[in-house]
This record gives C-alpha cells, sequence and structure tokens, in this order.
C-alpha cells in the first residue's frame, strides 16, 4: 500500500483545517468582529464627518483587513506545533510545499474570503461610495490571499518560539506594504471613477507569485521550527 | 577649495548647521561601528583568558568545560 | 511487508552521528543499521539525547548534528505529543491524520480503535478523552501503518498494564512480519524477542 | 575553487585573513572617508537650487547605496549557510544585520536632515526615504529574530530564510512604494535627479560610496572575528589566542 497521492492529501489537509475552523465558529467570527469594532473606532478618533470618513475609508478598510489577518496569521500552525501534528506533517511523504499550500489556502477561506464579502457591509459604514465596494470586496479577495501567504511564513518562522506573537508582526508588515498600496489604490481608482483592473491585476501577479514562493519559505520555516 | 574662509565653510550660507550636524552624526555612527566590535573582541579575549587561568590546573588546556 | 527495504533488508542506516547541545556533547560517534526483525532499544540517563537521536534518525532535526542519515523504507514515528486534535473525534483524527498515509476504510479506523481499547469512542469529541486516550488513539496508528521501519519514542508511558500488553503483541507481531523497530523506553522492554541496545554513552550496539 | 571554499569554512583561517585584511583597510577605508568627505563638503560647487545643502548627498546616498547592497550580501550569505550549511555563512549573515541597520539609520537621519532645508520639514514621506524606513525595518526584523531563536544555529537559518523572502520583496516594495509616491506626489516637490548630476559633483560621489563600500566590509569582518572566537572559544586556537593576548 502506497501513501496518499499528494492531490488527496492536500484536500484531506484541506478538509481537516476547515472542519477545525468550523467547529470553532466563535473564534471564525472573531477577525469580523475585530474588523467591525477597529472601523468603528476610526469614526470615533477622526470625528463623524461623513466626508472626511469617505475620503480615508479606503485605507482605513485596507489597513483593518491588514491587521485582522496579521492577528489570525500567528495561529496557523501554532496547535498543531503544540500537539506533535506538525512534526508528524513534517514526515508526511507528500511535498511539503504542497501541504502548506493547504495549510495556507484553509487559512484564507476562514478568514480573508469571509472578511472580502462582508467588507461591503463594513464600507457602507464608512460611507464608501457604492460604485467602489465591488473594487474593494476584489482587491481585498485577491489580497488577503497574498496576506495569508506572507503570514504563513512570518507564522512558520516564528511559531517554534515562546513569545513569537508580536515577532511575527514585526517580520512580516513589511512585506504587506505592497498589498496594501495597491489594494487601497484599486479603491482609490474606482472612487476617482478610474479603472480599478490594472491594480486588480497587480495584486493577481504577486498573488501568483507568492503561491510559487510563499510556499517554499513556509515549508523551509516549518522545518526549522520543528527541529528544536 | 570653494569656501573662501573657515567661517564661510561653517556657515554655508544658513545650511552649515544641517550639512555639519549631518556629517558628525555619520561620524558618530562610523566610529562606533569600527570601535564596537574591536572593544567586543578585546573584551572577549580577555574574559576568556580569565577563565582559562581560573580553570588551570584543574583541565589541561584545550580540554572542554562547562561555561 | 511489501513497500520499501533495500534487498540486504536494511531499513534504516546512520553513521558517525554526534551532537553537541549548549556547548555540552551529547553522544558522539552513533552508527547503527536496522535490519528487517530487528528490536532496537535506545539506552542511556535522562537528559542522555535520546530523543534527539530518535528525532535526528527521523530526519525532524536536520541541523546542528553532525553525520549521516538514510532512510530505505517508509517510516512511522510516533513522538512524545500524541497528535491528536480535541475538536476532532478519534475517528476524524485517523482518517485525516497529517502523517500522509494511504486512506484508511472506516472498517479499518474502527478496528485499530477497537484494538487499542478505544471501541465504543470512535464518534466523541476527543476533547472529551483523557490524556491516556489520546496515547492509545496515537498508537492505533500502529495497527493501520503499512510502514515497515518504526521510530516510537516513550510507547509506553502513559497507558494502563492491558494496554502495555496489547502494545507489545503488536510489536511482536510487526517483528515477525519483518518489520524493524526503534525505540525509547524508561522501563525495562520485557518483549520475547532478542531486544539489541544502543547505548549512548559508549555508541554501541548490543 | 573547492580547497578555497573549504578554506572559508574554516574559522582560523577566516581569523587570520581577516586581521591581515584589516591591518591596511581599516586605515585605507578611513583616510578615504575622511578625504571624500572634504573633498565633498569644501571643494565642490554647491547645487545650484539647493544651495550647500546638497552637500549631505555625499553621505547620504552612499549610505543608502551600500545599506541596500548591504541586505543582498546578508541574503547571499544566508543562501549559502542554507545549502551549504556552512557556519561561516552564518556569522557573515549575522554581521550583515546590525551593519545594514546602521547604515540605513545614518541615511535617514541624513535624509531628514536634508529635508529641512530643502522641504522646510524634517520629515517626507518621499519614495526614497520611505523605502529607507522599510528597508530598517526589515533589518530590524532579522535582528529581532535571530535574537528571539535561543539556539543560535536556527537562528541563523531562520534569518537566512526571512533575509531571502526579504531580496524577493525587496524590489516590490522599492517599485510599490515608487509608484505610490508618484501617484500622491505634490507637484512643489521635487528631487534632483541622480542622471542629471554634474560631474564635478559625481566623481566625489562616487568615491564616497566606494569608500562605504569598504566601510561595510570592515565592519562586517570586524564583527564575524568577533562572533568566530565566540563560536570556537572551545577550541585550543582560541585559548592560545586568549593566552598570548594577556601575555603581550
Amino acid at each position: 500500500m502506497t501513501p496518499a497521492a499528494t492531490v488527496t492529501f492536500c484536500l484531506r489537509l484541506l478538509r481537516r483545517q476547515l472542519v477545525l475552523g468550523l467547529r470553532r465558529p466563535v473564534e471564525l467570527g472573531n477577525p469580523l468582529l475585530f474588523f467591525a469594532m477597529v472601523v468603528a473606532l476610526f469614526p470615533l478618533g477622526l470625528g463623524p464627518a461623513p466626508d472626511t470618513l469617505a475620503a480615508f475609508a479606503p485605507g482605513i478598510l485596507w489597513i483593518v483587513a491588514l491587521l485582522s489577518n496579521l492577528l489570525t496569521s500567528d495561529a496557523v500552525f501554532r496547535s498543531d506545533l503544540e500537539d506533535g501534528s506538525l512534526e508528524q506533517l513534517l514526515l508526511a511523504p507528500q511535498p511539503l510545499y504542497f501541504s502548506a499550500l493547504a495549510y495556507v489556502l484553509a487559512h484564507w477561506l476562514l478568514t480573508g474570503l469571509l472578511l472580502g464579502l462582508a467588507s461591503p457591509l463594513f464600507a457602507l459604514m464608512l460611507g464608501l461610495a457604492p460604485g467602489a465596494i465591488p473594487a474593494l470586496a476584489a482587491s481585498l479577495l485577491l489580497g488577503t490571499a497574498v496576506l495569508s501567504l506572507i503570514g504563513g511564513i512570518g507564522a512558520a518562522l516564528t511559531v517554534g518560539l515562546k513569545r513569537g506573537g508580536m515577532l511575527i508582526s514585526l517580520l512580516i508588515l513589511p512585506f504587506y506594504m505592497p498589498v496594501l498600496i495597491f489594494g487601497s489604490g484599486a479603491v482609490q481608482a474606482a472612487l476617482n471613477g478610474n479603472p480599478a483592473g490594472p491594480f486588480l491585476a497587480i495584486l493577481g501577479a504577486l498573488l501568483c507569485m507568492s503561491i510559487a514562493l510563499a510556499p517554499m519559505a513556509i515549508a523551509a520555516g516549518l522545518r526549522i521550527s520543528v527541529d528544536t | 577649495m570653494y569656501f573662501n574662509s573657515l567661517a564661510a565653510a561653517l556657515q554655508m550660507d544658513g545650511h552649515g548647521a544641517f550639512v555639519w550636524s549631518a556629517y558628525f552624526i555619520t561620524i558618530g555612527v562610523v566610529a562606533m561601528m569600527v570601535y564596537a566590535p574591536r572593544r567586543r573582541e578585546q573584551r572577549f579575549l580577555r574574559q576568556l583568558e580569565g577563565q582559562i587561568r581560573r580553570s588551570e590546573g584543574g583541565n589541561p588546556p584545550g580540554a572542554s568545560k562547562e561555561v | 511487508m511489501t513497500d520499501g527495504g533495500a534487498a540486504d533488508g536494511v531499513l534504516l542506516s546512520a553513521s558517525g552521528l554526534s551532537l553537541e547541545r549548549g556547548g555540552r556533547e551529547l553522544f558522539s560517534g552513533i552508527s547503527l543499521q536496522l535490519r528487517r526483525g530487528q528490536l532496537v532499544q535506545i539506552e542511556g540517563a535522562n537528559g542522555a539525547g535520546k530523543t534527539s537521536l530518535l528525532r535526528i534518525l527521523a530526519g525532524l532535526s536536520r541541523y546542528g548534528f553532525a553525520g549521516h542519515v538514510e532512510h530505505r523504507a517508509a517510516q512511522l514515528f510516533l513522538g512524545h505529543q500524541s497528535a491528536v486534535k480535541g475538536l476532532l473525534t478519534p475517528r476524524e483524527n485517523l482518517a485525516w491524520h497529517v502523517a500522509g498515509e494511504a486512506d484508511f476504510s472506516a472498517a479499518e479506523i474502527d478496528a485499530a480503535l477497537a484494538a487499542v481499547n478505544l471501541y465504543g469512542y470512535e464518534d466523541v469529541p476527543s476533547h472529551a478523552l483523557s490524556a491516556g486516550q489520546h496515547r492509545r488513539v496515537n498508537l492505533a496508528r500502529l495497527y493501520l501503518s503499512r510502514a515497515p521501519l518504526w521510530l516510537l519514542d516513550e510507547p509506553f508511558t502513559a497507558i494502563d498494564r492491558a494496554g502495555v500488553g496489547a502494545l507489545e503483541v503488536r510489536l511482536l507481531q510487526h517483528l515477525e512480519q519483518g518489520g524493524g523497530v526503534l525505540l525509547t523506553s524508561h522501563q525495562p522492554v520485557t518483549l520475547a524477542y532478542p531486544l539489541l541496545r544502543l547505548d549512548l554513552a559508549t555508541g554501541t550496539l548490543q | 575553487m573547492w580547497t578555497l571554499f573549504h578554506k572559508f569554512g574554516s574559522p582560523p583561517w577566516l581569523y587570520r585573513l581577516s586581521g591581515s585584511i584589516l591591518r591596511w583597510l581599516l586605515p585605507i577605508t578611513l583616510l578615504a572617508l575622511v578625504g571624500g568627505a572634504v573633498w565633498g563638503v569644501l571643494f565642490t560647487a554647491p547645487d545650484f537650487r539647493q544651495g550647500n545643502s546638497y552637500r549631505i548627498i555625499y553621505i547620504h546616498v552612499p549610505a543608502a547605496v551600500v545599506a541596500l547592497a548591504g541586505y543582498y550580501v546578508m541574503a547571499i550569505a544566508g543562501a549559502v549557510s542554507l545549502i551549504w550549511r556552512m557556519k561561516m555563512a552564518d556569522i557573515a549573515m549575522r554581521a550583515c544585520a546590525p551593519i545594514g541597520a546602521a547604515l540605513t539609520f545614518v541615511a535617514l537621519v541624513t535624509g531628514s536632515i536634508w529635508g529641512k532645508p530643502t522641504w522646510g520639514t524634517w520629515w517626507v514621506w518621499d519614495a526614497r526615504i520611505t523605502s529607507m524606513l522599510i528597508l530598517l525595518f526589515l533589518y530590524l526584523g532579522v535582528v529581532a529574530l535571530y535574537e528571539a531563536y535561543e539556539n543560535k544555529a536556527l537562528a541563523a537559518k531562520a534569518c537566512a530564510i526571512l533575509s531571502l523572502v526579504g531580496t524577493v520583496n525587496i524590489p516590490i516594495i522599492y517599485k510599490s512604494v515608487d509608484w505610490w509616491y508618484s501617484l500622491h506626489q505634490p507637484a512643489s516637490i521635487k528631487f534632483t535627479g541622480g542622471s542629471t548630476i554634474d560631474p564635478s559633483m559625481l566623481y566625489p560621489l562616487l568615491f564616497m560610496i566606494t569608500a562605504f563600500y569598504c566601510l561595510f566590509t570592515c565592519a562586517l569582518l570586524l564583527n564575524m572575528r568577533v562572533e568566530i572566537l565566540q563560536r570556537e572559544q572551545r577550541t585550543a586556537w582560541v585559548r592560545a589566542l586568549a593566552n598570548k593576548g594577556a601575555a603581550g
């Protein structure tokens, strides 16, 4: 009897991660709740004037999405390291590259996808022009996938450390910056009546590159983190 | 020499404070970059030498020992 | 036992392994060949590096040691931790296990769980089980796995006497079928089978 | 080729080599830095638009250039450490981070000082300065990651991966920041382009860039020497060195 084929195995991992996420619905809602709360902070800090808020909305929404992604990234591999699943994963005969991709995909489905789908609601709360909402949702869907991949690198490098929580932000926030620039750029362009397509295309290119490269870094990072 | 006098060089038409402070900060950082590792090296060798002297008699030279 | 393993029956071969931690040499010059049908116990005092050696042999530790390890067969590694997810049932834990083995049928999994005395617990969320039961869910993999090479870190800890007995029976069965077992254990291994001991202090296999 | 490679893996050999290199390179570097600075500050004509404040360029640009190059040196050392598992590459990588951070810091501070007379404010979110700020974050991230690991051999591997990720990302970050700046750029703020620089200003600048590269090399070797001694402190040659140092 031979080990499972790589595709079968990745689907198995994906299903496992999704079931694990869905059995804790509250934790699934936490990033969204965080998003809502931070969005609520801005009117309190900037004043409730609709014009100001609408002008800052693309940046605000993108920064909050970035932070909520950052907060959840730390947990991608942590429980698996703590209960010993991670070392079993590393010993699996299938390439770790694809396993890492499956983990990140599960993370994106449980955070970024939900955030992208829920973002129109928050956009309306900040008074973003309805015309820019499709660009916001599309840029968030593409961009958070890149963020999840980059966050996975940070998680893989810090999962073995006792105090990784703050460190992961320091490591990966610089790498988040291009995504923030192009993501909020897409929304801004839509606001100004320009096509958002070029920005989404750049985000798509970033996504392709991250899919190709990030799992390698994640795999290497995990091998280091398990090697105690 | 572009400047006519020392005072002119220091003044630089009002920009002197900026230019000179930038250069002095750089000198400070460069000095640290060169000085700090040299000092660490000297200090480390001194520490190690003391350690070896303390353990002399107990361990032959070159033997591994607990730090 | 069909898959893996070279013609000479060597499952795992390692040479010249040495490890240094925090400026202290844990072991050095360990060479080892595990063949089919061999049972090897790694011996050493607490902190002698038994688990470290096992992790190096498993391929989990890749940096910081000297020497060479070569796997010639599929391996099953059971570590200190059970790798059991509290949110999943024992059945799901085994069916979706991250170790990447073949797909097991529900009947196979239930039989394995029954073999480790977890009959009737198949669909209970694992967080409702005790630590000892978690270990037994993990040990159920020994009944499912087709890997000829087993690396077991303290397999006898935290299971009751009946469990130890069943485990010994399973180990014997595996060895007689041509598998190889490398384990660490605090307790003396009382298996009716020739046991080789690897002493970490001297690096010799007896 | 391979014997040279193996020699680089030998700590005592590298220690002695770095000692003999530093003996002449360090004085030359310091002289060149002072000479280049004097040349740039006192012997060149002022810029017709920015006046004398542009003289900061002779430290700002070299520091920025070498800081960026230093990141690549660090990443290459990291790749060598990951692929060939060379201890000396670990040490070189570890030594790069604080030096690069210091140079980035110099570039940022001098850029900020330059900004005051030029733009009337200490800090402008200009593309170049923003990129340097991100570079500083990247360097500090490597330092923080290294310090967080207790096992220094693993720390070096983790930092190697991080710096390789950074290498891929730096061009993207720079391009995106450039683009972001051009989108938001207020019309009144314009930087003198590097390509239009007058030769009389260019030569001292190139000279200073070379001097800063030498400075980077010196600092790298100096830091590596300390690290080599600390890692090899139980070997006979380091102990002999310590005894000799005490006697002499």
